[in-house]
């Protein structure tokens, strides 16, 4: 009997097959798209080919910068990991600070979650101007602009997790003489964590995103910097290698999150339904 | 108030490459130096962004255009002094259509545009010497770094830029240059703004200045090796190659020779020009909206002229470190 | 003295009244069986006890004075459903009540005084049967092992009041018969009262020393949702007279059927 | 005995209060330094009076333009709206099919999970060349900057909420003779759509976030065009109103979709622990 | 001819033996109760008869054929946790199984076919005693009715083979006996083969015609994992004879218990 598609398993070789095959396809996409775009201008900028983006990426990556000394790609990689880690840990600690009161206190949630609620909705791009002139326009406020972008969605993701934890566990907690500073520490707090940093890897775009804007804006080095430096070239063969070395960063930090989480909490994984 | 530090935002353009030169060649330093004080650049990416920080206090002085500085920090209150006039576009901002030959071409279309800006009043000029109206055209609002991007995109035919981004948008067969800045020389100008309380209280800081400006100018100007790597390294700075870095010079008008900038300083035509300037802002609602007529924010020049409202001066064309610069007694 | 008095309790959900008037005096050191049709609020009445929900009218006294506004270690529970803590292992789940006893700052014991707890465990963790899933988490247990857990957990604690919601119920014969004989020797040690909700009426008469039945009056579809249940049976209950027992069973048994 | 924090729950008074509170606190913060700043200098535009404030709204809201006939709040609101509208739509019917797939049938997940998990860590803005050239400069491609925008996080989310549904429903559904397209229309969609609805949710901010961005790149109208267009003479007064309206119009999809939640699938409430 | 066929069954978890070499035959029309303590791997065995899970060795035969791949209607099943849809009401639960047969497009009916669908699940529904709660959703039901929910919503499909997972735990002894009153008629009429796993060695015996206990030979802590489980007792139940029966049952009583 044929099964049901959806017990149908692929195997390990499929599964890296298929895994592959929609980036084989775009790969290709975009050499047919290059290829007629260059046949009818040869010094068309938008779709370079792969030679030229060979020679781009040699040039950023591979080679110091006569005029500064430092090889571009990674003094701009570090600049903006410094300030996207930071950002991440800060907005990350005030969340579970903030989303744990919110989400175990009625009297804070009372106050706070409206708050954090209209917070979330404001476009942080459009107070640019403010944060600038609060913060300066060093580290600190590239790295606020992360913080006020993903901290309010951390925070309302974690308040409602907690909410949705069966009613029973703190009852039981309470009845084991638990205070509610203990059942925080000891019931929620561990159990929550994983959540969080689930959140927090659904946040790397955001972050991602907060960051470039915010190096668009006033930098001198990092990723965003040099994409907008060198957009008002359409210099295509420079930004496409830093979308794909930024996406690949990205996902390098969604996944050390995803085997951090398995690793410090087996517990998660234990009960999980087999994919 | 006096004080020994002060901050200049600068953005990248190419009539302003010369300071970040200057200054991580140690020129700035000198000149400050020899003031007993110091003066830091400090590089904004987003040009709007960095007349905001200024207007907002954040900075002792910004690189400007005559029209940004008409109505942001001035028509926002803040007392602002020109110390240099470093150049005029003459090129470097334009009017591309696509598969049209003429300017008269433009009617009807959708121009794509940073609005309000100098390129809108490029337009605004443009449109009116060959006897047309705004009204002939509708303006879409695009950013300046996505500009080039936006012309070649298919549904955009008409665009107004400024260098670079004119420039790669030119590279393009089918667009053509229609209308630029060479027709109306001089109105778009290119300046180094001061606090004017500050510098009233800080003249040295206009004295730093302008030695580290002309002697930029001088050294970038030869067009021997060390003029060639000057230019060179300031085209790296700002994205582009020596080449590209010339051909963006060759439209931009610099006054090389301090006697030349004291002298348009000084001129009836900054006058003529400013008026201009100024009808064209108050006409777009940008001397604050409130604002009943153009005079409303004064215009002061060299030797007590004024344009519009003498009580409520806010914008000082000073043409003194210049003509220190040209006495050679800096 | 009466222990646990109940007086006219009341309790609604949205307009619809699952008790009305019930009344209870309960003694101190007491093993009161709770028997009922399903749906009827024997739940609800544990709740009440533990105060986790409160009575829409009607009071609840303990030793004479209203019962606190919320749970406490005095009154312990054995949830119907699991109610142990995922995170922990069943070492650390059963240590969990001592470690915030004994830690008020941080609910957590480090070094000695640790592995000095964990041992104390140790003792209960034998008798529930969950010696060789020490360090499993509750994820990876059956039902039943869960439940059995849950059961040590309270008991850390010594509660004088202990709330059971069908304990026993994932538990075959042979753990539960060890679990009746560890409820009844905790049960004569510690003077602790119970309340036990279970549908196994065998169970109810051996371990109770009382049993109250929950019941409809009305039972007309139509009546349900406006009358509530309430108490319809309160036997004492003699441990020593098997006949007896027995006989009352039979009653019990057919009254609660129903037919 | 004094309750624990965890079980003191606010009046309905109290909450009025406490929700108002640190919105009463921002007013007068921003008051002070508004009037500290004014103080300095009466022509500051950075945190304008509350008069000026009024006057800008009054005009932006309550007049027509005089250059262009219409009052300007409601054009932008409309156009804004508009596009939002579309590109929210477009995105949660788009994220509906590949989640459902993608969370149900594992040789699709095998395939599209990975690149929905790619994609959603490209950040969009550095690809807006490409998208321009694409979906060319009008409204279609300020819609599409929102669909690839807030796709993949919908995507993703419903694909991990389907893997976190008890396997018994799935088995269940099996023994009762459910093929997997019924098993997906009648087992799955229904379940999900309320948490598809929930991650729209969350989804705003971040959806009004590109379109301000894309408003800010091209338009001639919209609340982001309108933002942008003033920010040139930092008319703070127009902005903060600006900022406001926006913020308002978030919360009150966010409440309407929650409300529609809770109307459309009366089975999400019944289980839910009291707040 | 046997109709369902084990023949040494094994199922290993990550390297820990849970059952091992299980063989059994049973034949057409058998009503299987399954007993065995905690953990031994009753769920385990019933999971693997859905093909919920597979073997890691062995085989299992249905009229001689090797069991379908996946889960299909002729084996219905009822989990020992609430596995009914929780976005769909009392009647709509039911109606599922008559819905996707009916509907093969949409999975769904509507309009007099709808009607019709949802009268013939009345007699069901009442049969379980939930005719006051048709329109309620899972979450607004007890424990019990869900498990009694469950129930009928398993057999509305008259399927050949029925699991059951201690699907009487949290009944009432009322509603318990009539639905072994339900179950009894069903299996008669239908010709079912049924599998039961209970605690309750009464329910077994009465309703089983054939018991089988599930038990691990190796109880030493440090040899669990290295062995699993297996039958250990296999008796055919005749239920004409109670005395033979009340024998039995001291003595499987006696075995399962352990002591
Ligand atoms: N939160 C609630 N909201 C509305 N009705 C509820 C709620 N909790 C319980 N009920 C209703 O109250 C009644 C009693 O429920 P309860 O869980 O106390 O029954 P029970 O006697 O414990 O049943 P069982 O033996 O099946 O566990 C049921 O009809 C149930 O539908
Ligand atoms: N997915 C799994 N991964 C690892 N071990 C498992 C898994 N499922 C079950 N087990 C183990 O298999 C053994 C048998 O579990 P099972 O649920 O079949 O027991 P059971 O006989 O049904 O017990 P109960 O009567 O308590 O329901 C247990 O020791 C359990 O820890
Ligand atoms: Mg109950
Ligand atoms: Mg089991």
């Amino acid at each position: 009997m044929a099964r049901r598609w959806i017990n149908r398993h692929p195997g390990r070789a499929e599964r890296l097959f298929l895994g592959l095959l929609p980036f084989l396809i775009l790969i290709l996409v975009y050499a047919t798209g290059s290829a007629m775009r260059l046949e009818v201008n040869p010094n068309d900028k938008l779709l370079p080919s792969f030679a030229s983006l060979g020679n781009a990426i040699a040039r950023v990556a591979f080679s110091t910068d006569p005029r500064t000394g430092v090889v571009l790609l990674w003094a701009d990689t570090a600049a903006s990991l410094e300030r996207l880690v930071l950002g991440l840990v800060i907005a990350t600690a005030l969340s579970l600070v903030i989303g744990v009161v919110n989400g175990v206190l009625p009297y804070v949630r009372a106050g706070l979650s409206p708050m954090v609620a209209i917070v979330s909705m404001i476009p942080p791009m459009a107070l640019l101007p403010v944060l600038f002139i609060v913060f300066g326009l060093d580290e600190l406020s590239k790295v606020v602009l992360i913080v006020i972008g993903i901290a309010p969605f951390l925070m309302r993701d974690l308040e409602a997790r907690i909410l949705e934890m069966p009613g029973e566990q703190l009852i039981k907690a309470q009845t084991l003489g638990a205070s509610s500073w203990q059942i925080v520490l000891r019931v929620v707090l561990p159990q929550m964590l994983p959540r969080l940093i689930d959140a927090v890897r659904l946040s790397l775009g955001p972050a991602w995103l907060f960051l470039i804007s915010a190096e668009a804006i006033a930098a001198d080095v990092g990723l965003g910097y040099r994409i907008f430096l060198v957009r008002r070239y359409l210099a295509m063969d420079v930004i496409l290698p830093y979308v794909v070395w930024i996406t690949l960063l990205a996902l390098i930090f969604d996944i050390a999150l995803k085997r951090f989480n398995a690793w410090v909490f087996p517990w998660m994984e234990a009960g999980r339904r087999s994919a | 108030a006096e004080k020994t530090d002060f901050k200049i935002a600068w953005t990248i353009y190419a009539g302003w490459m010369p300071w970040p030169y200057a200054q991580e060649h140690g020129i700035v330093k000198k000149w400050a130096d020899k003031y007993g004080i110091s003066i830091e650049f400090q590089q904004i990416n987003d040009y709007v962004e960095s007349i905001n920080q200024y207007t907002a206090g954040k900075f002792d002085g910004v690189l400007v255009t005559n029209m940004d500085a008409l109505t942001i920090p001035a028509a926002g209150g803040v007392d602002t002094s020109v110390v240099l006039v470093g150049d005029y576009s003459n090129g470097n901002d334009g009017v591309v259509l696509k598969g049209a030959k003429s300017l008269a071409d433009i009617k009807g279309q959708k121009v794509n545009l940073v609005e309000l800006s100098v390129s809108h009043y490029l337009l605004a000029r443009g449109l009116d010497s060959i006897g047309l109206k705004e009204s002939d055209v509708s303006t879409v609002n695009t950013s300046d770094a996505d500009i080039v991007a936006a012309a070649a995109s298919p549904d955009v035919t008409a665009v107004v830029a400024w260098n670079p981004q004119l420039a790669e948008i030119k590279k393009s067969p089918d667009m053509t240059e229609v209308f630029d800045s060479t027709k109306i020389p001089g109105e778009i100008m290119d300046l180094a703004v001061v606090n004017t309380e500050t510098l009233k209280d800080n003249p040295k800081l206009g004295k730093a200045l302008a030695g580290a400006w002309f002697e930029t100018l001088a050294l970038m100007a030869r067009d021997d090796a060390e003029g060639k790597a000057a230019r060179e390294e300031m085209a790296k700075l700002s994205g582009t190659d020596l080449p590209g870095y010339d051909a963006q010079l060759k439209t931009t008008y610099l006054y090389t020779d301090p006697k030349d900038a004291a002298a348009f300083t000084r001129s009836d035509d900054i006058v003529k020009y400013m008026d201009l300037v100024r009808s064209f802002s108050f006409e777009h609602n940008l001397l604050g909206e409130g604002a009943a007529s153009k005079d409303v924010v004064g215009i002061a020049f060299p030797g007590g002229k004024v344009l519009g409202d003498a009580a409520n001066v806010k914008l000082r064309f000073d043409d003194t470190y210049e003509q220190l610069a040209a006495d050679g007694k800096l | 003295m009466s222990h646990v008095s109940v007086s006219n309790v009341w309790k609604e959900y949205d307009g619809q009244i699952v008790l009305e008037r019930v009344n209870l005096e309960v003694k101190p050191h007491a093993f009161v069986s709770i028997v009922g049709p399903s749906g009827c609020g024997k739940s609800t009445f544990l709740r009440m006890l533990l105060s986790q929900e409160m009575p829409s009218r009607g009071s609840i006294l303990v030793d004479g004075a209203p019962l606190p506004p919320e749970p406490t270690e005095e009154r312990g529970v054995v949830f119907q459903r699991y109610s142990v803590f995922p995170h922990l292992t069943v070492l650390e789940n059963v240590a969990f009540g001592l470690e915030v006893q004994r830690s008020r700052l941080v609910g957590r014991l480090f070094g000695a005084r640790r592995r000095e707890v964990f041992e104390a465990c140790g003792e209960i963790i034998a008798a529930v049967g969950l010696d060789a899933a020490r360090d499993k988490y509750p994820s990876q247990l059956s039902g039943g092992m869960q439940q059995r857990l849950a059961i040590a957990q309270a008991l850390i604690r010594r509660p004088r009041i202990l709330l059971l919601d069908e304990p026993f119920g994932a538990l075959d014969p042979g753990i539960r018969a060890d679990m009746h004989d560890l409820m009844l020797t905790l049960f004569e040690e510690t003077g602790l009262t119970v309340f036990m909700v279970t549908h196994d009426l065998k169970e109810a008469f051996h371990l109770g020393t009382r049993l109250i039945a929950f019941d409809r009056y009305r039972r007309r579809p139509e009546e349900i949702g406006a009358y509530g249940a309430t108490i319809t049976f309160d036997l004492p209950l003699d441990r020593s007279s098997p006949r007896e027992k027995r006989e009352a069973m039979a009653e019990i048994g057919h009254a609660v059927a129903g037919n």
